[in-house]
């Protein structure tokens, strides 16, 4: 199992929880991850295709092809309050509206 | 061991408000050569795009968020002419008017140290893991950009 | 009336040391608009021009020297976009390490706040009637140019 | 009589006097003053001549040809400890050493 860190709007999609647990493959890459999301959060999963919402492994920003180890810190980012990511441009998502 | 408890204190999230004056002084304290402090103090606007703001509720990822402003003072050293920097962010509630974020660079000279301090709060901005959740009269919103 | 009073907290020529975070809450106290402060603060030096300092001494043309800080103030106001300017200088004798003058500027945004603040400072140091004397140990000197 | 103000290391090359009483005719000019200042004060005056002192009416700056009045407030301004005006360029000027 993989656990997976959830942060602001991102945490709103996935009803309030802090953290996923995803059955996962030691070894296998960032990419088969957004698969897994996709299958299992499709909105989540679409997020993180559009590179709106970036995974960091053991607190770096990640790519497609970072290798995953069930024992690595794994977190969904969405886009931070400061402003965006390169791979983010600015303005482009919509605020995430969270009821109450 | 000294200097390591400095550095924490040179680099910190927490959710207590704190005293420019106090912040100021660490950094003055490092040397008797600085002439110079530059400081950014980010508050909590009543407006962000048009929208009314009630409050605002920063939420950070702890380790990681520590780690990348930790670079931030760690690469304005070392590419900037400046002799001390100090970052400090704020998380939780925070209301209209208050602090959020706090810059405070040392240098020799003015040029330097406004230099520095502008691309702290900007490299910080981007590269941070801090979300903000607004409370509007029209709901609550995460947003992604800080105003 | 209430606004003459609070011009006159905001452009000050004074002996006494100052606060930080008090000068700060007057300029944040001016609208919930802001979101960004930049401020500048000038410390005593121990070497000037590579010449040991012991004290300095700031002597300042009374009435000239509070004219032009408050040209400064209305001409930022002016010219940059930016919600309320503190300019403040310290005469007599002030040790290393201590303060000197503060500009503080508050704005909706920080690029904004950082521009005006740097040529508040600028301007500061070219316009303003105060002199400066350092004590070293080969004796007392009257500078052109602060460090 | 004009009086005028002294500061910095113009008042100790006049042995610390903080006001010149200068014998002047209303309405003359600048640049008459500073003949009676090299006449009485011929230190003082060589550094106005050469601009490194400037002469303020009234809180500002003044030209040659600012005409003076026995009832208005002129000082003598050294260069600023911030930097040099216009009129001087940067680090030309020795610095004035004090005697106590």
């Amino acid at each position: 199992m993989l656990s997976i860190k959830l942060f602001g709007m991102v945490k709103t999609l996935a009803q309030q929880q802090k953290e996923l647990s995803l059955e996962f493959v030691d070894g296998q890459k960032v990419e088969d991850l957004v698969e897994v999301l996709r299958a299992q959060y499709p909105e989540i999963g679409e997020l993180v295709l559009k590179k709106k919402v970036l995974i960091s492994v053991n607190q770096e920003i990640s790519h497609p092809d970072t290798v995953i180890s069930t024992a690595d810190e794994v977190a969904l980012l969405p886009p931070f309050a400061g402003g965006s990511l390169e791979a983010n441009s600015k303005g482009k998502m919509k605020n995430a509206k969270v009821s109450r | 061991m000294a200097v390591e408890i400095e550095e924490t204190m040179l680099v910190r999230v927490q959710a207590e408000d704190f005293s420019v004056d106090e912040e100021i002084n660490r950094v003055r304290a490092r040397s008797t050569r600085i002439g110079g402090i530059a400081t950014f103090l980010g508050t909590v606007r009543d407006r962000s795009k048009g929208r009314d703001v009630r409050l605002l509720t920063f939420e950070h990822y702890e380790g990681m968020a520590q780690k990348k402003l930790r670079e931030i003072r760690e690469r304005a050293l070392q590419d900037f002419d400046v002799i001390e920097v100090l970052v400090l962010h704020r998380y939780g509630a925070i209301e209209i008017g208050e602090n959020v974020v706090l810059i405070v660079v040392g240098a020799e000279h003015r040029a330097d140290a406004f230099r520095a301090c502008e691309w702290c709060i900007d490299e910080l901005k981007k590269i941070t893991p801090i979300w903000k959740l607004e409370e509007t009269p029209e709901g609550d919103v995460w947003v992604e950009e800080h105003p």
